[in-house]
């Protein structure tokens, strides 16, 4: 096994940046004979939009899924502020400050947009059961402050006059802003977007870019796409994987030139369509 | 804030709800759907015919009985249910025959706090005997205990060598059962079976008999079970001397489900040739009875669909015993003056049993005793006089009295009360 | 269902289609011949999707006209266009996730062989696999554990299976590598070319939809605001700019 | 339309109720109240019993009604857990009683207690697996009381005392209505009191973070998870909600009955209760309300209709449940949101028109 | 020993009868997602059908065709009349849809065939097979039983793994929408699962009334038991059926023989909780599911 720091270190000594808030490893995992990920590893620094990409099945969604909990990794460490986290489970990622979108949408069908953002807010409760129970006014200012903090996250991307609605009955866009929206009313100090633009017309896309850039300046975000034109656009940092190996990393226009990259992933015609944006 | 005292005279004279002119209304609760229902449900049927019968020939005091019968599924939930319909909305005058001990345990109460006369349960519980605590309720078959004291008996003074095993049914049925057998024979028996009612798979138990080496079994259990230990034995090749409570042994009814199995090599109809059981009616089988003459009488002039079996002779039968209790409670009944009269009437009452009541004052058991007879092609032979007994250790004695025909206008004749 | 060779158009005529009170498409009519791609655009929510769904019997219009070769269509169920030659690879999740890979893609196949007579399966089969070596390695694993592009991978390799007359894509490139993106583009173009079958293509990236397309139709609000050839359409600024955001 | 000019004074009532989720709910339970008073001291004490019986199936068919529409576990096997109130209550109230009250709360404990073991292996099973083990609940349950026979009473069960009126409340509803209270009638006072009260926490909890959480859990797990939410410990707890409110119906039920056995709590109890709640309207507790009293009126006046059809006994006693049997699968085709799914399908038909549902783009 | 070996044979018979009921669930299962709690009743219908038959004079087997041809129109009626609408869409509607049925027709049934028990014959010998001395609890009609099961379990596999049909059948109950698109005919593919289940459920009714009682709730308790086994063994599988039902009906059998018959449902409770809290999918589901 290759030793697994070195090319972490090599990129913590790359820039004189802060240290990482978030790093994984030397991850890696399998299903049954396939490799899904080997040895990769992942550094999130504060205020930095770090770029995950590779061809379909590299392993993308899965580095998230082990950042997330859902997947436990074969072998490699996790580390929050340096300190290792063993055995993740999903559920912690809230109360740690990590927020994360789905690669579909996975809104809650039952649940109002402002209950959908509502519920993304949902680890700054302060009450429990019983004043539930009660109804105590301390449980109906839980909620008060529980609104608005919902209330600000989607003000923030403008979907304040949906606050009522059911997310069937909104267009795509709209909905996918909701996802966004609930993700950042956990205040989230890292954000894992899991193709975040699939979907969107290119109007859509050029304002998430805008969006995402806004948000490092308040926490770290970690984002996977194929929009070539957002991650070029959006991203201070790349990792590309192919197979579940890192095959190049640096920033978007080192990554865009490199011959792995265009031979596994862009294909052809990649640069033409980078230059536009 | 004052208000006139509470509780409706019970002893006065206020108490003929359900009674008016020229009707009185009493209700029941039976299974008629679900797994208790079958056997069981034919029982109001036959309660119906012979107030219809009764009620063609004139009524009672001139007052035509009308029997409203309602759907408990033997679930007690629901008995609570109908019975709370019967009394508050229907207003009978009193329960007659509510099927069940599980399902009218949870009436009891009930019944017994609004003084409601509660007339002959159908089943054979010892619950129904408390006329204390339960003035208002008696009971009306053979209890459990009773026919068990007279089995083993029996088992004692003819079987003398047999090891025994007992296949019982888990609740007081098999548990009063047990009581009156162990009484006489408990040192020889080698096994007791329980089965969960609505579990058909006897397989166990019938097994378990058979290694303990049991000759003789001893089965308080319902009609169908009989029929599965039956099968089950014979799968097993078991052939041990079988006897069954009278509530499981019906003749006509198990044999007529087991005599079908003709592809299963059951072909002839003596599958329960020389098991052994108790009686204390008269059955469809002895044609020649004048009481099942009577019944037949009845049941082509007043049933519905369906012929005359064993279970609407049972509904009859209580029918009879009502109609004499309503009979001495005079032309103007009470429920107070229908208790007061069946307590008074208790130790004349005759009909179509073959044993004698037992209601006094301080008793509301039923009836009090069976014969064992073996069950021989369609009918059955005495293996022993009627006996009678009570409760606990009360001596088994010979019933020698001359069992009474019915009237002839098959209407009994009872003479009002004080 | 031998419904003669391919080489035959699809005519949609003012179809119309309400969601209860929302009007989808409103009196849309879009001409696809064979061996063109026809690229339907719009901004989200223009209603291409229900124009789709429409044509392949998944809703039903109101009004209109779906003629494929001269038979209307419209109004008929979904298997029935479905057998007819309709191939519709639908937004998003088109995959059966608890079936295998291969159950997934003998069920295109199926339909092919339905169609066509028998044809040598296997090889049809080794054919998909060729064009998209991930599916290959998978074939027995169930399409729940596929990734993303994985899954429209195989929602892709199924519709060609089934030997289509008409293909409907529905944002064949979401989820996609740009790689990727590319080489289908290329496949299908190389198909209409080949075949002769006429592909109705619904993009949100209207400029790499329009760079292999023949002809396009913008849709906005359920109506078509513009229609002209491929080139002509790239070339409009305006439209560009009002409708296809590039 | 009608409904349209409604609206208005509807929103004009709105403005005046309180606007604390505590003070509507209140609001709310004390109109209840006196309806209930009205009903019982308007109707026979036949309509009493049988409102008394509606009492407690509606007790568990509300919490129910919490556990499978907001949370979405499918339970068979509420019955089961209504046994365990009732011979809790059973036990209690038999030789040296308790005031019924605590009979009653320690009911409820013990079998939330029940559903905390019930939820924790619940929440790991899905769909028919749930399906199946609370069937095997239902069916499982009863048998403890036969194998323990000599504490529970075996196949007889257990006899209950029910309690009886105390003098002051007798004589304040006398002095009200002038009417005597009959047992039944202060047996329905019972179990529509708890009801009410049952369905103000259960409101009050609809209307908190927990009712949100529950259908998000409901909705999508994975992204549930991700907000931070414990799958586990929510199911557990709406499990054991559900189950204190299933532990409390089989309290009243053994008082209203006065008997606890296990013939009473039969499969055939846990799939009514089912039925009623998803009848009624999944999710939403007056139709757990409406769908009990189908439960209670719908046979009896069935089998009624058949005797004066002139059929016999027997049949008109199948006719109810085949009766009833019909109006699931009718009401299921026609108005799959159940009756208040209709209900609230009619109410928007009326109003989308007058509300800015336009869209926002 | 023999009480062992008797015990076992008894509870071999008894959990083929489950695993045949099992069998009915789990190609419904599988052909449409949906659990279908009417299984036992319509079973019991067309099974009071075959007794009508044979007590005409006609012979076993004659009610035996009858019974399995009824099950298969009944199934395809019941689909499309009732079952078809509700079919897509919640899961706990089609549950309700099916207690309603199963409640309904059990009243129907009582109301036409009324409720009193009635015996139904065997076509083959209800005499254990006796070795020498010893006759143990396995009768030839055991034999019948247990090989059908085996049969349709094997058809059941071949007809899922080998055949269009049942690739086609199992796409419709995954996703009506896609395999609409894929020409599928949906609702033919959904008529057919009910029809072939209703035929499979109206076996194991046979099976179970033969050499027995019947009467209109008979196959209540064979519901229960028969829905555990399909859960235990994992309802997508047919050899996890009839695994689960031996399972079962082995285990009930020793509970019943050597502790006591009361506490045959509740052991029936804790073999599937400690199965499903080991196993959430049953015996036989595969694992490794991806849900991001
Ligand atoms: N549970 C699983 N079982 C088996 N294989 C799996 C499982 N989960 C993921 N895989 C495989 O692991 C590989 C990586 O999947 P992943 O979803 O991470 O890809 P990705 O990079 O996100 O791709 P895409 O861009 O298409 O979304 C894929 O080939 C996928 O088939
Ligand atoms: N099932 C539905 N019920 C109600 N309205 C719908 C439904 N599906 C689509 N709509 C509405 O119909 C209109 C057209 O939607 P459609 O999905 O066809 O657009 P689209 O052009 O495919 O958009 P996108 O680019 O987001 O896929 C939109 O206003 C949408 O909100
Ligand atoms: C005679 C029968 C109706 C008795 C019944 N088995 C009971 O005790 O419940
Ligand atoms: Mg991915
Ligand atoms: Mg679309």
């Amino acid at each position: 096994m290759t030793l697994p720091d070195t090319s972490e270190t090599r990129f913590a000594d790359a820039g004189s940046a802060p240290p990482p808030l978030f790093t994984a490893t030397g991850v890696t995992v399998r299903f049954g004979g396939l490799t899904a990920l080997d040895t990769v590893s992942l550094a999130a620094r504060p205020h930095e939009v770090h770029g995950v990409i590779g061809p379909n099945g590299a392993g993308k969604t899965t580095l998230f899924n082990v950042c997330c909990g859902f997947v436990e990794p074969d072998e490699g460490v996790l580390r929050w502020r340096g300190d290792p986290v063993g055995g993740l489970r999903p559920h912690q990622l809230a109360g740690m400050g990590i927020a994360r979108t789905l690669q579909g949408l996975g809104l809650f069908a039952g649940l109002t947009v402002l209950e959908n953002v509502m519920v993304g807010a949902d680890r700054f409760r302060r009450t429990g059961f019983g004043s539930a129970l009660l109804a105590l006014p301390r449980s109906a200012g839980d909620e008060r402050r529980l609104r608005e903090r919902a209330m600000a996250a989607m003000a923030e991307l403008g979907l304040a006059d949906a606050a009522s609605a059911m997310p069937a009955s909104l267009p795509y866009p709209v909905r996918k802003r909701v996802a966004f929206a609930r993700a950042l009313a956990a205040d989230p100090e890292l954000l894992l977007l899991d193709e975040p633009a699939s979907g969107l017309g290119a109007a859509d896309i050029a304002e998430l870019g805008e969006l995402v850039r806004g948000l490092a300046s308040r926490m770290s975000v970690v984002l996977v796409d194929h929009h070539m034109d957002l991650v070029m656009a959006v991203c201070d940092h790349i990792t590309v994987l192919d197979f579940g190996r890192i095959v190049a990393r640096g920033t978007p226009a080192e990554v865009k030139d490199d011959p792995a990259v265009i031979d596994a992933y862009l294909g052809e015609e990649a640069d033409r369509s980078g230059d536009h944006g | 804030g004052g208000r006139p005292g509470e509780g409706d005279g019970e002893g006065g004279g206020a108490s003929d709800v359900g009674v008016t002119a020229d009707t009185i209304k009493i209700g029941a609760h039976f299974p008629l759907t679900g797994v208790a229902a079958p056997g069981y449900s034919e029982i109001p049927t036959g309660t119906k015919a012979y107030f219809d019968y009764v009620n063609a020939n004139g009524g009672v005091h001139g007052r035509k009985i009308e029997y409203v019968y309602k759907d408990d599924a033997y679930n007690p939930t629901n008995t609570s249910q109908v019975v709370n319909e019967l009394v508050l909305q229907e207003e009978i005058f009193a329960m007659v025959g509510g099927l069940g001990t599980p399902t009218h345990s949870a009436v009891l109460d009930f019944l017994n706090s609004s003084g409601v006369p509660d007339l002959f349960v159908s089943s054979g519980s010892l619950l129904w005997n408390q006329p204390e605590k339960n003035p208002q309720t008696f009971g009306w078959q053979p209890d459990y205990e009773v026919e068990g004291k007279i089995i083993g008996q029996y088992l004692r003074d003819h079987l003398s060598e047999a090891k025994i095993g007992l296949f019982l049914q888990d609740d007081d049925f098999g548990d009063d059962g047990e009581k009156g057998v162990r009484a006489f024979v408990g040192d020889r028996i080698v096994a007791a079976e329980r089965y969960a009612p609505g579990n058909t798979d006897v397989g166990p138990q019938i097994a378990a008999l058979q290694a303990s080496g049991a000759d003789v079994v001893v089965g308080f259990n319902v009609p169908s079970y009989t029929a599965l230990s039956q099968l089950t034995s014979m799968r097993l090749n078991y052939g041990p001397q079988w006897i069954y409570s009278n509530v499981g042994s019906d003749p006509a009814l198990v044999g007529s489900l087991l005599n079908r199995f003709s592809e299963g090599k059951v072909t002839d109809a003596s599958v329960l040739d020389g098991v052994i059981t108790t009686e204390y009616l008269p059955g469809v089988e002895e044609k020649d009875n004048p009481w099942t003459r009577l019944w037949q009488r009845v049941w082509d002039e007043h049933g519905g669909q369906g012929e005359l079996t064993n279970y609407r002779i049972y509904g009859m039968s209580e029918a009879y015993t009502f109609v004499q209790a309503l009979q001495a409670a005079g032309p103007e009944p009470t429920r107070a003056g229908l208790v007061e009269a069946l307590e008074k009437i208790g130790p004349e009452l005759t009909g179509p049993a073959l044993v004698p009541y037992r209601y006094s004052a301080d008793s509301h058991a039923g009836l009090s005793g069976v014969k064992v007879v073996r069950i021989k092609g369609a009918g059955t032979e005495d293996l022993s006089p009627v006996l009678v007994t009570g409760n606990g250790d009360t001596e088994i004695t010979e019933h020698t009295a001359e069992h009474a025909p019915p009237p002839p206008n098959g209407i009994p004749d009872m003479k009002p009360v004080g | 269902m031998a419904d003669g060779g391919r080489d035959r158009e699809l005519d949609i005529r003012g179809l119309t289609t309400r969601y209860g009170p929302v009007t989808a498409l409103d009196g849309v009519s879009v001409l696809a011949r064979p061996g063109e791609v026809t690229a339907v655009l719009g901004a989200n929510g223009a209603g291409k999707t229900t124009l789709l769904r429409t044509v392949s019997g998944l809703v039903k219009g109101s009004d209109g006209a779906v003629l494929l070769g001269g038979r209307d269509l419209a109004g008929a169920p979904a298997e029935t266009i479905a057998r007819a030659g309709v191939a519709h690879v639908p937004e998003g999740r088109g995959v059966i996730t608890e079936l295998t890979v291969e159950e997934n893609l003998r069920l295109g196949e199926l339909l092919g062989s339905a169609r066509r007579g028998k044809a040598d399966k296997n090889e049809r089969l080794a054919s998909v696999y060729g064009m998209f070596p991930p599916l290959a390695q998978r074939r027995r694993q169930v399409a729940n554990s596929l990734s993303g592009g994985e899954r429209q991978m195989l929602v892709i390799g199924r519709a060609l299976l089934s030997e289509p007359e008409v293909l409907l894509l529905d944002e064949p490139s979401l989820g996609l590598a740009p790689r990727v993106v590319a080489q289908i583009f290329g496949l299908i173009r190389d198909l209409v070319d080949r075949e002769r079958i006429t592909v109705l293509l619904v993009e949100q990236n209207a400029r790499s939809a329009l760079s292999i397309a023949d002809t396009g139709f913008v849709l906005n609000l359920g109506r078509v605001v513009a229609s002209d050839d491929a080139e002509a359409l790239a070339a409009d600024a305006e439209l560009r700019h009002a409708y296809l955001g590039f | 339309m009608g409904a349209r000019i409604i609206t208005k004074p509807v929103n004009a009532v709105r403005r005046f109720l309180p606007s604390s989720v505590l003070g509507r709910n209140l609001l709310a339970v004390l109109v209840a109240l006196i309806a209930v008073v009205l009903v019982l001291e308007l109707t026979t004490p036949f309509r009493n019993a049988q409102l008394a019986t509606m009492s407690y199936y509606a007790i568990a068919a509300v919490g129910l009604t919490v556990l499978t529409g907001l949370n979405g576990q499918i339970s068979l096997g509420h019955g089961a857990l209504m046994a365990v109130g009732a011979y809790t209550t059973a036990l209690l109230l038999g030789e040296d009683a308790v005031p019924f009250p605590v009979a009653m709360l320690a009911a409820a404990l013990v079998t939330a207690l029940a559903g905390v073991l019930v939820g924790a292996a619940a929440s790991r099973l899905h769909g028919p697996y749930l399906a199946g083990a609370t069937l095997a609940l239902a069916v499982g349950v009863p048998g403890l009381a036969i194998y323990f026979d000599g504490l529970l009473g075996g196949e007889q069960g257990l006899p209950v005392s029910s309690p009886r009126a105390p003098d002051w409340f007798a004589d304040a509803l006398y002095f009200l209505s002038a009417n005597d209270m009959s047992s039944a009638k202060y047996l329905a006072y019972l179990g529509w009191a708890t009801l009410l009260l049952v369905m103000l926490l259960l409101a009050n909890l609809m209307a908190s973070r927990f009712g949100r959480v529950w259908r998000a859990v409901r909705d999508d797990e994975v992204a549930a998870e991700l907000a931070g939410l414990r799958l586990g410990r929510l199911r557990v707890l709406a499990f054991v909600v559900s189950a204190a409110c299933a532990g409390l119906a089989g309290s009243v039920l053994a008082m209203v009955v006065r008997l606890a056995a296990p013939s009473g709590f039969t499969i055939v109890l846990s799939l009514s209760l089912l039925t009623a709640v998803v009848v009624g309207g999944l999710g939403s507790l007056g139709g757990a309300l409406l769908g009990s009293a189908l439960l209670v009126f719908l046979p009896p006046a069935v089998t009624n209709l058949g005797t004066s059809a002139g059929l016999t006994g027997v049949q008109a006693a199948q006719l109810a449940p085949f009766v009833y049997g019909v109006v699931l699968i009718v009401v299921i085709l026609v108005a799959p949101g159940g009756v208040m799914g209709l209900l609230r399908r009619l109410w928007r038909a009326g109003t989308t028109t007058s509300s800015d549902q336009g869209g926002t783009r | 020993m023999q009480q062992f070996l008797n015990i076992t044979l008894g509870g071999l018979s008894q959990g083929a009868i489950y695993a045949a009921f099992a069998l009915a669930l789990v190609l419904i299962w599988r052909a449409t997602r949906i659990i279908n709690f009417a299984q036992g009743a319509m079973a019991m219908f067309t099974t009071y059908l075959a007794l009508a038959v044979i007590e005409s004079g006609q012979s076993y087997w004659v009610g035996f065709a009858v019974a399995l041809a009824g099950g298969l129109v009944l199934g395809a009626i019941v689909e499309r009349v009732i079952m078809r609408r509700v079919e897509g869409g919640p899961e706990l509607n089609a549950v309700i849809v099916t207690l309603g049925l199963f409640i309904g027709l059990q009243a129907l049934a009582a109301i036409i065939f009324g409720a009193t028990f009635q015996s139904f014959p065997a076509p083959f010998g209800l005499r254990g097979f006796t070795f020498g001395e010893l006759t143990v609890a396995f009768t030839p009609f055991s034999v019948f039983i247990i090989g059908s099961v085996l049969v349709v379990m094997l058809a059941l596999v071949a007809l899922f793994r080998f055949t269009d049909l049942g690739l086609r059948m199992r796409a419709s109950a995954f996703s009506q929408e896609v395999s609409r698109l894929l020409g599928v005919r949906v609702g033919r593919m959904l008529t057919i699962g009910w029809a072939f289940a209703a035929v499979v459920g109206s076996l194991a009714g046979l099976l179970i009334a033969g050499g027995n009682l019947v009467h209109p709730a008979y196959m209540d308790a064979i519901i229960v038991y028969g829905f555990v086994a399909a859960v235990l063994g994992g309802l997508d599988s047919p050899a996890g059926a009839v695994a689960g039902g031996l399972i079962i009906g082995l285990a009930l059998s020793y509970v019943s023989g050597y502790l006591g018959s009361e506490l045959v449902t509740l052991a029936a409770l804790a073999i599937l909780v400690a199965v499903l809290l080991i196993r959430p999918k049953g015996l036989f589901s595969k694992i490794a599911e991806r849900r991001v």
